[in-house]
């Protein structure tokens, strides 16, 4: 039922481009973008109950000034932003009080900038298939979130999307991720890894799953047609900074599955599971240069902040004083002030920014910390690594570790705010109060359902303002709670500004790591995959409490696989082949039998019995081209055992043009690898193909459509000439089929008999 | 396609294009972002973009007399000055315009002699640098050979001063007392027509225009007396006038000339290739000199060539990083350093004034980022441009012709008038 | 110089009412008069002194035509000249003022005043101005210090020598920025204590100002260049010579050598009125340039004791309180000078002196 | 027969020996298992393999010389025969040439193999292959004519070498052709450890004596090769020197054994004193020259410098580091995440633009010396001349680090271009590079040896004095 939606919404795409056709060529030239300006989590509480996360200061910046920033670099022309009712308001008045980003004001980048209110908005889902109703969007646009912080110009990948939409109207959207290299990296996303499968030749994105050290296995299971694909590398070294390049396809795409929210968690990995069903193709531009990430939760804050002190952000640092108004300067040791500040003199400050008419007293020590407007920072105060707001006031001889003060925080004389400390707006600590280190302290002044907390004297010390923080009864979250339903929740491991594992259970099984193998001669292969079932996982590596990922580029070819599917599919094919290749009988029933057995035992997809059916068959008729010719070794290979036939129809293939067509291609896939492992010559593949698919045809396996469907298939063309050749010597038999009439093949077959 | 091609990121011909429709506001504030974002760069550019601008603002902004104008573009200034603090020739050009303000202005007021003895002074004080700006714009017109400025208006800029302790009136006190004698430094429009001083100056500002295009050609033109036959000429990190300047010799002197990439360009060797080809055409024997650092090269070369972002009053130099490395190789072995640059390019700034001249750049432009340990422990310092100290460099050639250190300050006399030197500070 | 070209015919000088009123009292002792401005008020200048003395002069006299008023200037400039051991600064005063006088007498521009004054206006004018020079003269300070102020970075560590007036002020301008900008003052200074207290209100203002204030000895000067990592030095003067090189106290050529040796920027703030007609071409050459100083007296045991018996005598020969001495330090050791109009660099003073006396 | 196997054997050590360069990689890094799988290296990424390559290296040229060792016992007790017979002529002539083709082999699988697999050579590796075809035709050619002068790495197809080029030293040959050894100590190392298998596998023809015959008919043909393979560094000069005047001194009937023993304990003895106690002892006299709240600038990676650094930091001083690099090899990098590692606060300025700045923040500079010449001046890798010419400006101390085999007692340099070498990666017109350059006498404070405690700190002018206090005790 799903496979008709995909077809309606297919057809609805096409139908929507054809009517804008014309438009879209006139409007290519106004780049629109949309920026999703609420992220539905809570990871940003409690700081996000008072505020939405976008206006969140990131460098004494709001954190949607940077994006927008980033959209008028690029170009933009046209901006929307979607804001769920919770905190348009907010954003609203923002964007309205900034003589800059304000629709039509003079000196605004952008020819227009609209919001568009969402009341009943559940997740991003349910923005973009408003979008979609809406029809504002013409052409190609940009999709960002109202937490990116970027730099890199997107004029080269914007090209590559077109020319790719050119080419084929299927290509619909364009990832931009950012390389982050082998080691840890601050600015990776911690606890949820992101993978992406892309085919490096085409840079086509094939899959998309992400793995969190809370989850029981550590497998990513790759949909077997993955492997047909001569080469793909699984990145999980990339920073997602959720920026795609989108044609309205894609806005199409979300509003045939009413159930995504999340556009990668749903969409990217859905769109590209079913992409039989849909026929889209998404590809990843991954860049190495410039700057790309999202503040999409407290640790990519913390991150993100210091890249901007060590300017890897560049312009996009305080000093370049992009907000209107800013005059920040540059000093020395990497110090940024803005007018007014007040240090002591021998108050010493390094590696920081200082905002507005903010004062450092006497004997104060700052480093790698940013200081908002208005701070009164007295005598002997040590900051390090700290995120201080606007006008907190902190008193004498107070320490401050690797922690969050928002606006309005006070905190008193000789008090300890260690590691992890998040101190929501209007908090107060009392004087001499030393708060917990593990698990460190959440203070608000409110509960997650936004009703008032009672100040805890025992946290906060006497007449002190706040309590510890806990979320609406919906997503409770207590870091005192038992690992269990703490370990449940994956984001759970980014509510916190410090990353860390402890005191979770997390299955000691790493990522299985695949074995690297460019070799394509499928038997090796398949040993291959039989050791890797036959592997033990309690064998395979343990996770430390660091991230696991992948060995991030390591070339696969088309036959390695995911234990499970790859063991169901050399069983099923050495199966099959022995049955085939038996002298004595020709009876192909029990081979049926053994292989349904296999299926069940693997619960193996329609698509990996698909594929190892038609491998079999097609080593087979390879096998028998050593002495026959084509033709004959296709026949041979199919009709020798009784009941082949039928087996392949009734299991291999099945009624749907779009699964005839990935049989036929499986086909072309398997003669390929036999060329390349050199159990078959290249003249001949093609013709053996074209025997094999002709047969099938006349047996009424292959219907014309699903022929035709295979032919026109991009993949068939995809991967190296060979696959090209190949396919081409079926032309014959496509255009006969074309114009074919009902004599005309019943002549050949007669022929065959 | 066309956007396509072009690509949709905006930059200096893009935002040109804008200027016409664009309301004033909007081109400032346009600018004043590509200038934030870097996205306009580099003194030429920002030398015309500032220009173009401050052109609009003559011919848009609303003023009815002359001290209104001068307010507005030092308004304007301001603004673009502070967008990119480190492009000192913005403050230049805004300098320059408001000096040619003042001369149209006073010339105008001369045409109807009202030269009675209170605004007298200001005739005195104007008219003689407006004599200067006569012969130094001669020697912007096109022309092999601009006429070296004469001494008189560098006196002239000057005999104001040594005087003005015993003087009849001084600017200083003239502009406290409201009296109409504040005309001396911005007179007020008696009776002449703002529109005749508006076609005026932005003829006057099209003539900068001008001039900054032409300022490479005119400085090529000093090439060939100062290469000679067989030197080695070290060139460091060449830019367009030095390519110019490099070609034009090669076409009179057979020399050799080592371009100096002080780091990897991402272009790899193909790095200045339309230099190379160029000279390789005239037949001037061309090494890419891939290295950081040059002490090895310098007893070889028999000159340094060094292309300016600014040059400061004192002669120090504002370039590119690696610079005063390279000036100071030269030291070592006594071989001279000639610096490039247009006159626009000259600022009354002292060095010691100019706020911290080492820009810190994007750190990934040499730190790969996907290097996590490196990124997240290592204070990266990767600078753009640096001061090279005055003592390093011998000669300035600019559109004017050659120079030394103390000549600078005629130069200087000729194309700001005192009330604007302290711009923007004031 | 277009429009000072046409001379016109000179007018008979008349005598002021106040100018009779004076005439027949006690004759006019130039020397007592400058005495009396340099005591009366402490921020004013050697050469400003001279200048006002010489106005008062002018209103005394009872010459009556321009030329005759000219000469009487003149030999009361020299007077004043011989009266002084180091007749230099005062120079600067007196050139000054007698070439203003000429210009006008010339119907030449006197730049700032074109079209001419007649020679009558030109002397109404001085007379009726004479405190205003005062205060520009103060005011051009002002100008220094505010320009000059922009030197001093955060973190810088500035040296300064002597007792120069306008480096004091340069320096408090310098701590007010800071203040500004952030709050406090974030430069050091060492301040060179010459024997005299000369510098003694400097320091204390700057102290006062919350400026942290090393003062070290002439001797430890060296030292400190390179121990406190000093990045540039501010001296003031009492004169800028013809060739842009300075005649100021003991020490400053010292200072600026050593300077220049381990490569500190050498300032000096200076009055653009400061500038002098006089070419000196080495310490040998003082005495050429009018300046008179014992500062090397060889002697052995027998003088020791003549003097000792008649040292009043010695006391005469120079004049008790602006006898310090002084020393020549040549253009090439100046990075540059900060004056009033700008800064300049050594070798635009001679544009200067050009202009004002061709 | 016996000879075969004796032959076969007595090349097996040699053989492993280079083998063990690409293949086992026991490098303390705790990353990539196997570089083969590393992405596109960054700059600084394959010179840390080479390091690790080198450890690797040097680990089984260990082994290989414990074996060598063992074996030469066993030879001489127990099986004479083998040893007599091994002195056929026959035998003797032809067991090199046999070592020389397989050595052949290795070499092949070394330069083709390499580059495929992956950047297990330095960062010009990738790139090193394709000059290797280049070479073939003249690779001088296209330098400008003003070096001319200059000499330049190349490598020499092991065909073309002297016959009687010991395979050990083929192979070091390629590897310091190739730059896969680089560094001038490291080479000097290997020279040394090269020859010792050459004085093993030597033996003196009838009627000879060694010390007669060894050094005009076997070393010289070893040390014209690899002279020719890449120009030799002033180390190995003075090594080769100190050994030829050891072998010269043998008496002409002083026994082979005798001899060849006495040579492979002089050479061991060379590398414990001149080269691993050196470096110990550098660094802690460089250490010692740092104190707290000091903000040491040095110049790209250098093994004395980093170790003195972590030597320092070892002994409790709290200091800050700023390395200047060069944008063309980033090894400060390296040294840079070494130094994090050890929570030092590193400043890093990626190229020479920082100099300037840098130099202001700092209080001492460390440099590391390729060479010292009898004048003073120092040799250093490209740049370090300019670094000290600022810090002169700045008034900043410069501390050139060196070992004594560095200093060269004869030579005298004023310039650059005097005594240099070509990167042979960079050596036409559209890239040339020189690796080296010299830095004046006046502009070095200190030169640190690794003369006992203060004694090892040096005038850079009065490194003559040092040598001839070395020499009087050496001299026996």
């Amino acid at each position: 039922m799903s496979s008709k939606q995909g077809g309606k919404g297919a057809g609805a795409g096409k139908g929507k481009k054809g009517a804008k056709g014309g438009a879209e060529e006139k409007r290519d030239d106004i780049l629109q973008a949309v920026i999703i300006a609420d992220s539905f989590q809570d990871r940003y509480a409690p700081f996000s109950l008072e505020k939405p996360r976008c206006l969140l200061p990131l460098a004494n910046t709001p954190m949607i000034e940077y994006t927008l920033e980033f959209l008028a670099m690029n170009g933009v022309q046209e901006v929307f932003i979607y804001c769920s009712s919770a905190n348009t308001d907010e954003v609203e008045a923002y964007i309205y009080n900034s003589s800059r980003w304000r629709n039509g004001s003079k000196i605004s980048p952008f020819s227009s900038l609209e919001f568009i209110r969402v009341s009943d908005a559940r997740s991003i889902g349910d923005f973009l298939r408003d979008l979609d109703k809406r029809a504002l969007i013409s052409s190609d646009f940009i999709l960002v979130h109202g937490d990116l912080v970027a730099n890199v110009s997107l004029d080269a990948a914007l090209a590559k999307h077109r020319a790719r939409r050119e080419a084929n109207r299927e290509n619909c959207m364009t990832v931009i991720l950012r390389s982050a290299g082998e080691d840890d990296h601050r600015t990776k996303t911690h606890g949820i890894t992101p993978h992406f499968v892309v085919e490096p030749s085409t840079t086509r994105c094939l899959h998309y799953e992400e793995t969190h050290p809370l989850q029981a296995d550590h497998y990513l299971t790759l949909d077997p047609d993955i492997l047909e694909h001569k080469e793909f590398e699984i990145r999980s070294d990339l920073i997602d900074c959720g920026i795609d390049i989108c044609t309205p396809d894609v806005l199409a795409l979300w509003s045939e599955s009413f159930d995504y929210e999340l556009p990668r968690k749903n969409f990217l990995h859905g769109v590209l599971k079913d992409h039989e069903l849909n026929g889209k193709f998404i590809y990843t531009e991954i860049v190495d240069q410039g700057y790309a990430a999202r503040a999409s939760n407290l640790q990519m804050y913390d991150a993100i902040s210091k890249d901007i002190l060590g300017r890897w952000t560049y312009p996009l640092v305080p000093d370049s004083n992009l907000v209107l108004g800013n005059s920040y300067k540059m000093t020395k040791n990497g110090v940024c002030v803005e007018n007014g500040v007040v240090i002591a003199p021998n108050a010493t400050i390094t590696e920081s920014v200082l905002g507005h008419r903010s004062s450092l007293g006497s004997g104060s020590s700052v480093s790698n910390s940013i200081i908002g407007d208005r701070c009164k920072i007295g005598k002997n105060v040590r900051i390090e690594n700290s995120y201080i707001w606007d006008e907190v006031v902190i008193e004498d001889d107070t320490q401050i570790y690797h922690s969050v003060l928002a606006d309005a925080v006070r905190v008193g004389k000789k008090s300890i705010i260690p590691e992890g400390s998040l101190l929501s707006y209007g908090v107060s600590i009392a004087p001499g109060t030393q708060l917990p280190t593990d698990p460190a302290a959440r203070i608000s002044l409110k509960q997650g359902d936004g009703s008032p907390a009672t100040d805890d004297a025992s946290l906060v010390g006497e007449n002190g303002k706040g309590a510890d923080f806990h979320e609406s009864a919906s997503s409770d979250y207590d870091s005192d709670s038992e690992d269990e339903d703490f370990g449940t929740d994956p984001s759970s491991l980014q509510k916190s500004l410090i990353y860390s594992l402890e005191g979770l259970n997390i299955s000691t099984s790493s990522i299985s790591t695949l074995a690297t193998h460019t070799s394509v001669d499928s038997d090796e292969v398949e040993s291959q995959v039989n050791a890797l079932q036959n592997a033990d996982p309690t064998k395979s590596t343990t996770a430390t409490a660091s991230r696991n990922r992948l060995d991030s580029l390591s070339a696969f070819s088309a036959f390695s696989d995911d234990s499970m599917t790859g063991a169901f599919h050399t069983d099923a094919v050495n199966g099959l082949l022995d049955s085939l290749r038996a002298e004595d009988t020709d009876d192909f029933d029990g081979a049926k039998l053994e292989f349904m057995g296999l299926r069940l035992a693997n619960n193996a997809s329609d698509s990996s019995m698909r594929k190892a059916i038609a491998v079999s068959f097609a080593k087979r008729a390879a096998e028998l081209t050593s002495t026959l010719d084509p033709a004959k070794a296709a026949q041979r290979a199919l009709l020798d055992k009784k009941g082949a036939i039928k087996f392949i129809r009734e299991v291999g293939v099945g009624g749907k043009e779009a699964e005839q067509a990935e049989f036929a291609l499986a086909l072309q896939n398997a003669l390929v690898t036999q060329v390349m492992g050199k159990t078959l010559e290249a003249g001949k593949a093609g013709t053996v193909l074209a025997a094999l698919l002709q047969q099938l045809y006349s047996h009424d396996v292959l219907e014309e459509d699903g022929i035709l469907a295979w032919w026109n298939d991009g993949r068939a063309v995809e991967g190296g000439e060979l696959m090209a050749t190949v396919r081409d010597k079926c032309r014959v038999l496509v255009e006969w089929l074309e114009n074919a009439d009902e004599e005309e093949s019943s002549e050949e077959e007669s022929d065959d008999e | 396609m066309a956007p396509l091609l072009a690509g949709y990121a905006p930059n200096l011909e893009k935002f040109l294009k804008t200027l016409k429709g664009q309301s004033l506001e909007a081109s400032t504030e346009g600018l004043i972002a590509l200038l934030k974002r870097r996205q306009i760069r580099g003194a030429e550019a920002c030398a015309f973009a500032t220009a173009r601008v401050l052109l609009q603002v003559v011919a848009k902004s609303k003023w009815t007399d002359v001290d209104q104008l001068l307010a507005n573009v030092q308004k304007v200034g301001a603004r673009l000055t502070h967008a990119a603090p480190r492009e000192l020739v913005i403050g230049n050009i805004v300098r320059r315009v408001l000096g040619l303000i003042r001369d149209e202005a006073s010339e105008e007021r001369n045409a109807d002699n009202e030269g009675s003895l209170m605004d007298s002074v200001s005739d005195l004080q104007t008219l003689q640098p407006s004599a200067a700006t006569a012969t130094s714009s001669g020697s912007q017109r096109p022309g092999p050979n601009p006429i070296k400025p004469t001494l008189t208006p560098a006196a002239s800029f000057v005999s104001k001063s040594l005087f003005n302790l015993l003087s009849v009136v001084d600017p200083a006190e003239s502009f406290t007392t409201g009296s109409p004698v504040t005309g001396s430094s911005t007179p007020i429009q008696q009776n002449s027509s703002a529109t005749a001083l508006k076609s005026e100056v932005i003829d006057g500002i099209e003539e900068i225009m001008d001039e900054l295009s032409q300022a490479d050609d005119q400085i090529a033109g000093f090439a060939d007396v100062q290469i000679h036959p067989g030197d080695h000429i070290l060139a460091y990190q060449p830019t367009a006038t030095v390519e110019k300047f490099l070609v034009r010799a090669a076409s009179k002197r057979h020399f050799t000339a080592l371009i100096a990439s002080g780091t990897p360009s991402p272009k790899g060797p193909e790095a200045y290739a339309s230099l190379k080809k160029k000279l390789a055409a005239a037949g001037v024997r061309t090494v890419h000199v891939m290295s950081g650092s040059y002490a090895a090269y310098l007893p070889k070369v028999s000159k340094v060539i060094l292309p300016a972002h600014a040059v400061l009053a004192n002669g120090a130099i504002i370039a590119d990083g690696g610079a005063a490395c390279v000036a100071r190789a030269a030291r070592e072995y006594s071989k001279p350093v000639i610096v490039l640059s247009g006159v626009y390019k000259l600022c009354p700034e002292n060095s010691s004034e100019v706020e911290d001249p080492i820009e810190l750049g994007d750190s990934s432009a040499y730190v790969p980022f996907t290097d996590g340990p490196l990124v997240d422990g290592v204070d990266v310092e990767s600078a753009v441009s640096e001061l090279v100290p005055a003592d390093l460099v011998d000669m300035y050639i600019t559109n004017l012709g050659p120079h030394t250190r103390d000549h600078l300050d005629d130069i200087l006399a000729d194309h700001y008038k005192v009330e604007d030197i302290d711009f923007p500070l004031q | 110089m277009t429009t000072g070209d046409v001379t016109k015919p000179e007018p008979l000088a008349i005598r002021t009412a106040q100018a009779s009123a004076q005439d027949d009292s006690t004759p006019f002792d130039i020397v007592q008069e400058y005495r009396t401005i340099l005591a009366s008020d402490p921020e004013i200048s050697m050469p400003v002194a001279a200048i006002e003395a010489l106005i008062a002069l002018l209103g005394r006299t009872s010459a009556t035509t321009a030329m005759e008023t000219v000469s009487v200037i003149k030999t009361h400039a020299e007077l004043l000249q011989q009266a002084v051991s180091n007749p230099v600064p005062l120079k600067a005063g007196t050139d000054l003022f007698q070439q203003y006088l000429l210009r006008s007498l010339k119907g030449q521009a006197a730049a700032g005043s074109a079209p001419p004054l007649s020679f009558d206006e030109t002397r109404q004018h001085l007379l009726r101005n004479s405190q205003r020079f005062v205060t520009r003269a103060k005011a051009a300070r002002e100008t220094i210090a505010y320009k000059g102020a922009a030197y001093v970075k955060d973190g810088s560590v500035v040296l300064a020598a002597g007792g120069s007036r306008t480096v004091k002020t340069l320096l408090l301008r310098a701590a007010d920025r800071h203040v500004e900008r952030w709050g406090s003052p974030r430069f050091k200074v060492v301040y060179v204590m010459d024997g005299s207290r000369d510098s003694v209100p400097a320091v204390e203002a700057l102290r006062e100002r919350g400026v942290p204030v090393a003062e070290i000895e002439q001797s430890a000067v060296a030292f400190t260049l390179r121990a406190a990592r000093v990045d540039m030095a501010f001296v003031g003067t009492e004169v800028v010579v013809q060739n842009g090189g300075l005649l100021s106290r003991m020490g400053t050529f010292q200072l600026a050598t050593l300077c220049q040796a381990m490569k500190i920027p050498f300032y000096v703030a200076a009055e653009s009125h400061k500038i002098v007609r006089v070419y000196p071409l080495s310490q040998a050459d003082l005495p050429r340039c009018g300046v008179r100083q014992d500062v090397l007296e060889f002697k052995c045991a027998e003088q020791q004791k003549a003097e000792e018996e008649d040292s009043p005598d010695l006391f005469n020969r120079s004049f008790g309180q602006q006898a310090s001495p002084i020393d020549y330090t040549p253009p090439e050791f100046i990075s540059s000078i900060i004056t009033e109009q700008g800064v300049k660099m050594p070798a635009a003073v001679y544009d200067l002196i050009l202009d004002l006396y061709t | 027969m016996a000879t075969e196997a004796n032959g076969a054997a007595q090349q097996a050590p040699a053989l492993n020996a280079s083998p063990a360069t690409p293949d086992g990689n026991p490098t303390p890094e705790p990353k990539t298992p196997g570089p083969a799988t590393t992405p596109a290296p960054t700059a600084a990424e394959p010179k840390k393999l080479t390091n690790a390559q080198l450890k690797a290296q040097q680990k089984a040229e260990k082994a290989a010389r414990r074996a060598q060792a063992k074996e030469a016992k066993a030879a001489i007790a127990p099986q004479p025969p083998a040893a007599s017979t091994g002195a056929d002529a026959g035998a003797k002539g032809s067991k090199p040439a046999r070592g020389g083709s397989k050595q052949d082999e290795q070499q092949q699988q070394q330069q083709q193999g390499r580059p495929g697999i992956a950047p297990r050579r330095p960062s010009m590796g990738g790139r090193r292959g394709s000059v290797g075809g280049i070479i073939e035709k003249d690779p001088r050619s296209a330098i400008p004519e003003c070096f001319s002068h200059i000499p330049m790495a190349k490598r020499i197809a092991t065909s073309q070498a002297h016959k009687d080029v010991h395979p050990a030293v083929l192979a070091l040959g390629q590897q310091m052709a190739t730059f896969t050894i680089r560094d001038s100590i490291a080479r000097l190392k290997y020279m040394l450890l090269a020859f010792r298998k050459v004085i093993e596998a030597y033996e003196t023809p009838k009627g000879n004596s060694l010390s007669r015959h060894f050094i005009p008919h076997v070393l010289n043909d070893q040390i014209e090769y690899l002279t020719a393979c890449r120009p030799m560094c002033f180390s190995m000069g003075n090594a080769i020197r100190l050994l030829k005047a050891k072998i010269n001194k043998f008496d002409i009937d002083t026994p082979e054994d005798e001899a060849k023993e006495a040579m492979l304990e002089s050479i061991d003895n060379f590398i414990n004193e001149r080269i691993t106690l050196a470096e110990f002892i550098i660094a802690r006299n460089a250490a010692d020259m740092i104190a707290d709240g000091d903000v040491i600038l040095t110049y790209r990676q250098h093994r004395l410098v980093e170790r003195a650094l972590l030597q320092a930091r070892h002994d409790g001083k709290q200091f800050e580091v700023s390395i200047v690099d060069d944008p063309f090899d980033q090894t400060g990098q390296m040294l840079a995440k070494t130094l994090r590692r050890e929570r030092i606060r590193v400043y890093y300025s990626p190229h020479m633009g920082g100099t300037q700045a840098s130099i202001r923040r700092a209080t001492k500079v460390f440099v590391g010396a390729e060479a010292i010449f009898a004048n003073g001046a120092m040799q250093g890798p490209a740049g370090t001349c300019d670094v000290c010419l600022t810090a002169a400006d700045a008034g900043v101390p410069v501390m050139a680090l060196c070992e004594t085999i560095n200093f060269d007692r004869d030579r005298v340099a004023t310039d650059s271009l005097t005594y240099n070498e070509i990167d042979p990666e960079r050596c036409g017109e559209t890239e040339f590079r020189l690796l080296f350059d010299t830095t004046r006498e006046k502009y070095l404070n200190v030169v640190i040896t690794e003369f006992e405690s203060e004694t090892g700190n040096s005038p850079a002018q009065s490194i003559l004095a040092i040598l001839r206090k070395q020499e009087d005790p050496n001299a026996s």
